[in-house]
């Protein structure tokens, strides 16, 4: 491929080869274990904290608001200032809460969506680990935040917090199947579960375009089934303002509540990202058959810039679904999965299984 | 109102006064009598007066009015009935919440504001002051110092 | 048969999902249409309208004299009691005593904006004022003087007055 | 299912009480609900108010019939228009005042603009209640023209005592009229786009339909008026029943949904603000010349007697009862207010749905909690 010219492979591997040939192989790989976490913990902290004030100001501008643009140019010191805030704020103890789970519930969401980032590949040879499963591990690691939430409403000793954690209970366990599915489609057309592999199956053209309709039905299902699982967006029952005043974390104040709040973003961007990966192509720059000079030009942007603007468009799409529409109500949510997209996605797959079969993708 | 229909219900009632109002008909009508009287207006076909869009009362000193203002909403006619009760301290009379639901948290107000108890009300509570609240604010001769500034 | 409604259920439902989705779209792309007033920024150039009821004024002319003879109709006309007025009698020229206000006193935390001092008075010495920004971080503080110290009542001819009564 | 499954799951007696405010988001004021749950279900609801009463029927005992004005705009504050024509309208009855022409165009025109930004801020919260937190905005951006013209006009947005017994307290602003006929322009286009966000949306259509039947029976007997109950079919309008300042003069439909369901609720008033734009085109060019006011004696004493009159407010049937004792004060004064009666429903309504319809049906009957409470 000729966009070899970025690839980050061999900086990664001059590292490696740096640290195992000075060090023993233990010390090599906690070394490299803790610049990679220095790395993901500064790259989670600022993404989060830009997806919060990215939302501000998408959303200000769909309801004819300028949003935040007080602090710093354009408002963008607004949500480090909120940051500071709210590590200033006081950890309100609630009065007979289970405080070891209570204190514990936020860990587990952002520990949750803090894994399923390391499987992401941001660019070629950018990612923390290529495993050869690496859908599989996001959907498993993705789902452990909804322990957390239960945790969180069950513990915080207050009414509304566990009718928003039973909600958020059944929209996962049930939402999940959807995205497993939708996920599925793809891994039949590229015939591999490792992320990287995926992506190279589409420098010759991204999955939506060669997958024909079905890979369109499955991105729709994808997009909606993962808006559902990161409790946002017309899906957002669990928090439910309106009717729970704030779900499952009512009772969190201060950093703790920002944990959610983050964890919240953080999903939203693995989602985007994944959605981006999976459809999209990842990194892969737009190639169009037979225009090569367009297409050449294309491989000189860099596929880092790729990656994070098809990531920012798909958390815009998401964006734009929360500001958009109602809420739906439980029995709906849960009829919407089960009547609808269920088997929609079921005949999906076998459409999708059929076409990969016939090789009549391109 | 015709008068054939004001004669209907002076035979029916013998206690009933009627008076020509300001801006509706009005009957007197006595305390024990009330609720017949009203499930007759309400019942009967030439009357059908199935909205009662007011229930209130008024306070005399001597007695307590209690104002009904009903309308029907076949023949557009409003009526306002009235019926007085006696006496300052455990007043009370016959529901009417069992023809009119309206009339459940109506009455309810009137409780709370004026101390009238309602007979066989499904749940004569207070409605918008505290429970040990003492006093009915809308008597003429409650007394609060501390939150009425006298002019 | 039921498939087909099945699908154009979906299809529908998709389509209006779409329009709404249109709508804040169509908002997004348009930022001619942001109504947001960036309030401090634009305190010079913001106007109020001249009927706007910030709160009871006391206009006083060039020479510090105001119309106020403390008749206490606006007091009584105050359903709220923000009005007081203190009045003193004074001998005036022609050796007559004569009522003149000391203080008017307005408990601006109290008004209602109801209008009634105002349109009751019968020597039109009240008018609302224009100011807007009344917050304080001590409520004594709402509590003023309409009066400016050292202001006397205006003596206008009386053939004027006449005049204005006809007109 | 096994007779013991059945057991475990239908013969269970504890229930699940959570309180809804008087702090919550969707009752839009300090309201409290009391509500009791299995599962999602709400099996009953006892609704408590009195958290904002502040007795206005018993301080209007101590004031004069002009004071007593600025009194009803606080009850409920989007239809201050309203509340203060029917404490004036009933007082001109009883002391057999005409008022001229161009105060009756005048206040006709602000009680359907009041109509209008009422029915706006309900449209707004209404969506906020199911979620859709875009309509809000777009909302009270519009509702933004409306009070500019009252502002303009009368000095103040919300709260304007504007109209005294006899007429109103000054002429309108020249820019009066031209200013409607602007703001007519540019919501007939606006409208549209309530219809496009939010009546057509699938999910919207889902959560309202259906939801929170109310049957013109039970609309006569607990006595929903205003828009809600002309949802469920009960004719209850007055601007049509009882004509009172220029309403005689104008052309309108009283719409009228046999339904009775949220959704109808919800459309009836979005046909009431097309409506309400036809009531004002009709009346905005033609407002006669002439004095603002009528003459009115200092002290306003009513004669002995008793006097209601009813007017339609945004919300309903708005009812003055003034007993007068021959006093420049009312000897007792009673508002029959439309949401007092419209609270007393949602037992009925909600009992039997899940919580997120008990917040829909509370947003569609559209309650204003000053107004209940007084």
């Amino acid at each position: 491929m000729t966009s070899v010219i970025y690839d980050f492979t061999p900086l990664t591997q001059s590292i490696d080869q740096f640290l195992t040939k000075n060090l023993s192989q233990g010390w090599a790989l906690t070394i490299e274990l803790v610049i990679i976490g220095l790395v993901f913990l500064l790259f989670y902290a600022v993404i989060g904290l830009y997806l919060v004030l990215a939302e501000r100001r998408v959303c200000a501008f769909m309801q004819n608001r300028l949003g935040p643009n007080r602090v710093g140019p354009g408002g963008f010191f607004q949500t480090i200032a909120d940051l500071i805030k709210l590590l200033l704020k006081e950890l309100i103890p609630i009065r007979r809460a289970d405080k070891f789970l209570f204190n514990l519930a936020p860990f587990i969401v952002i520990i949750a969506s803090f894994m399923a980032i390391a499987a992401i590949p941001f660019a070629k040879g950018l990612h923390a680990i290529d495993f050869n499963i690496g859908i599989f591990y996001v959907i498993a690691v993705s789902s452990l935040g909804v322990v957390g939430i239960l945790i969180a409403g069950w513990s915080s000793n207050s009414k509304y917090s566990l009718i928003g954690a039973m909600r958020s209970g059944a929209q996962i366990v049930s939402y999940e199947l959807s995205v497993g599915l939708s996920l599925l489609t793809i891994v039949i057309f590229a015939g591999s579960m490792q992320l990287s592999e995926v992506i190279q199956s589409q420098a010759d053209g991204w999955w939506i375009w060669k997958g024909h309709i079905p890979a369109v039905v499955a991105f729709l299902v994808f997009m909606i089934a993962s808006t559902a699982e990161t409790n946002r967006g017309p899906f957002d029952l669990a928090e439910a303002e309106s009717e729970l005043t704030a779900g499952f974390h009512t009772e969190y104040s201060g950093i703790k509540f920002a944990f959610f709040f983050l964890a919240e973003y953080m999903n939203m961007f693995i989602v985007a990202s994944f959605a981006a990966t999976m459809f999209f192509g990842g990194w892969m720059p737009l190639h169009i058959g037979g225009w090569d000079t367009f297409n050449h030009i294309m491989d000189y942007i860099p596929p880092i810039i790729w990656y994070f603007g098809k990531t920012a468009l798909m958390i815009y799409l998401i964006m734009w679904f929360k500001w958009t529409f109602p809420r739906l109500r439980i029995d709906q949510l849960l009829t919407l999965e089960w009547k609808y997209l269920l088997p929609i996605n079921l005949v999906n797959i076998l459409i999708v299984a059929f076409i990969s079969w016939k090789h009549w993708h391109f | 109102m015709t008068e054939e229909l004001f004669n209907i219900l002076k035979s029916q009632f013998e206690s009933v006064e009627i008076k020509e109002g300001k801006n509706y008909p009005e009957f007197y009508i006595p305390a024990s009598e009330l609720t017949t009287f009203c499930k007759f207006l309400k019942d009967d076909d030439r009357f059908s007066f199935d909205f009662l869009f007011n229930l209130t009362a008024v306070d005399w000193i001597e007695y307590f009015n209690l104002v009904y203002h009903l309308e029907s909403t076949k023949n557009n006619k409003c009526i306002v009935v009235k019926s007085k009760v006696e006496g300052r301290d455990n007043v009370s009379i016959d529901t009417v919440s069992m023809l009119w639901p309206a009339a459940e948290f109506f009455e309810r107000e009137v409780f709370d504001l004026f101390g009238i108890n309602f007979n066989n009300h499904p749940d004569m509570r207070r409605l918008f002051l505290e429970e040990n609240w003492n006093g009915h604010p809308l008597r003429k001769d409650y007394i609060d110092e501390i939150n009425i500034i006298e002019r | 048969m039921e498939i087909i409604t099945y699908i154009t259920d979906i299809f529908k439902g998709l389509k209006s999902l779409w329009k709404g989705m249109m709508i804040t779209g169509y908002y997004f792309v348009h930022p001619k249409e942001i109504v947001t007033q960036r309030y401090p920024e634009n305190r010079k150039t913001l106007v109020m309208f001249e009927r706007f009821k910030g709160e009871v004024t006391m206009p006083h002319d060039e020479n510090n004299q105001h119309s106020c003879t403390g008749c206490g109709i606006c007091e009584t006309n105050c359903p709220n009691g923000s009005i007081e007025i203190i009045t003193r009698k004074e001998v005036n020229e022609s050796g007559k005593l004569e009522r003149v206000i000391e203080k008017h006193i307005y408990h601006l935390s109290m008004c209602t904006f109801c209008e009634l001092c105002i349109k009751t008075c019968p020597s039109n010495a009240l008018a609302w004022g224009n100011e807007f920004e009344h917050a304080v971080f001590d409520r004594h503080k709402l509590t003023k003087v309409l009066n400016k110290p050292g202001s006397s009542l205006k003596k206008e001819p009386k053939e004027k007055k006449l005049e204005e009564v006809k007109n | 299912m096994t007779e013991e499954i059945k057991e475990i799951l239908f013969t269970e007696h504890e229930e699940y009480m959570i309180n809804m405010g008087p702090q919550h988001p969707s009752t839009h004021g300090v309201l409290r609900f009391e509500v009791f749950l299995k599962g999602e279900v709400v099996t009953r609801l006892v609704p408590h108010c009195g958290y904002i009463h502040r007795g206005i029927e018993k301080m209007c005992e101590k004031d004069t019939y002009p004071q007593i004005i600025h009194l009803t705009d606080r009850m409920d504050y989007f239809s201050a228009h309203m509340n203060n024509e029917a404490v004036c309208l009933c007082v001109e009855n009883a002391l057999q005042v005409e008022v001229p022409e161009r105060v009756k165009y005048i206040r006709t025109i602000l009680a359907e603009l009041g109509r209008l930004a009422s029915h706006q801020l309900w449209w707004c919260a209404f969506g906020m209640d199911l979620g859709a937190l875009t309509t809000f905005f777009y909302g009270l951006r519009d509702r933004e023209k409306i009070l500019d013209i009252f502002e303009e006009s009368f000095g103040s947005r919300l709260l304007h005592s504007f109209i005294t017994p006899g007429g109103l307290m000054h002429d309108v602003h020249p820019n009066f009229q031209n200013r409607i006929k602007e703001f007519i322009k540019y919501f007939r286009k606006k409208l549209p786009e309530y219809d496009q966000l939010l009546t057509g949306n699938i999910i919207f259509q889902n959560r309202t339909k259906g939801i929170g039947q109310l049957s013109k029976e039970d609309a006569i007997a607990y006595g929903i008026t205003g828009p809600s109950g002309r949802g469920s079919g009960f004719s209850c309008d007055i601007r049509k029943k009882y004509p009172y300042s220029a309403y005689p003069y104008v052309q309108f439909e009283e719409k009228l949904s046999e339904v009775g369901d949220t959704f109808s609720r919800y459309k009836l008033r979005i046909d009431e603000m097309w409506e309400s734009m036809k009531i004002i085109e009709q009346l905005v060019d033609n407002i006669p010349e002439g004095d603002y006011t009528a003459k009115m004696k200092a002290v306003l004493r009513l004669p002995e007697g008793e006097y209601f009159q009813k007017v339609e407010t945004a919300r309903g049937e708005l009812g003055v009862y003034i007993v007068s004792d021959g006093n420049k004060y009312p000897y007792r004064i009673k508002f029959r207010t439309p949401n007092f009666s419209n609270l007393f429903i949602m037992n009925k309504l909600a009992s039997g749905g899940k919580i997120a319809d008990l917040v829909a049906i509370s947003g569609s009957l559209d309650l204003i909690i000053p107004d209940i409470d007084r």
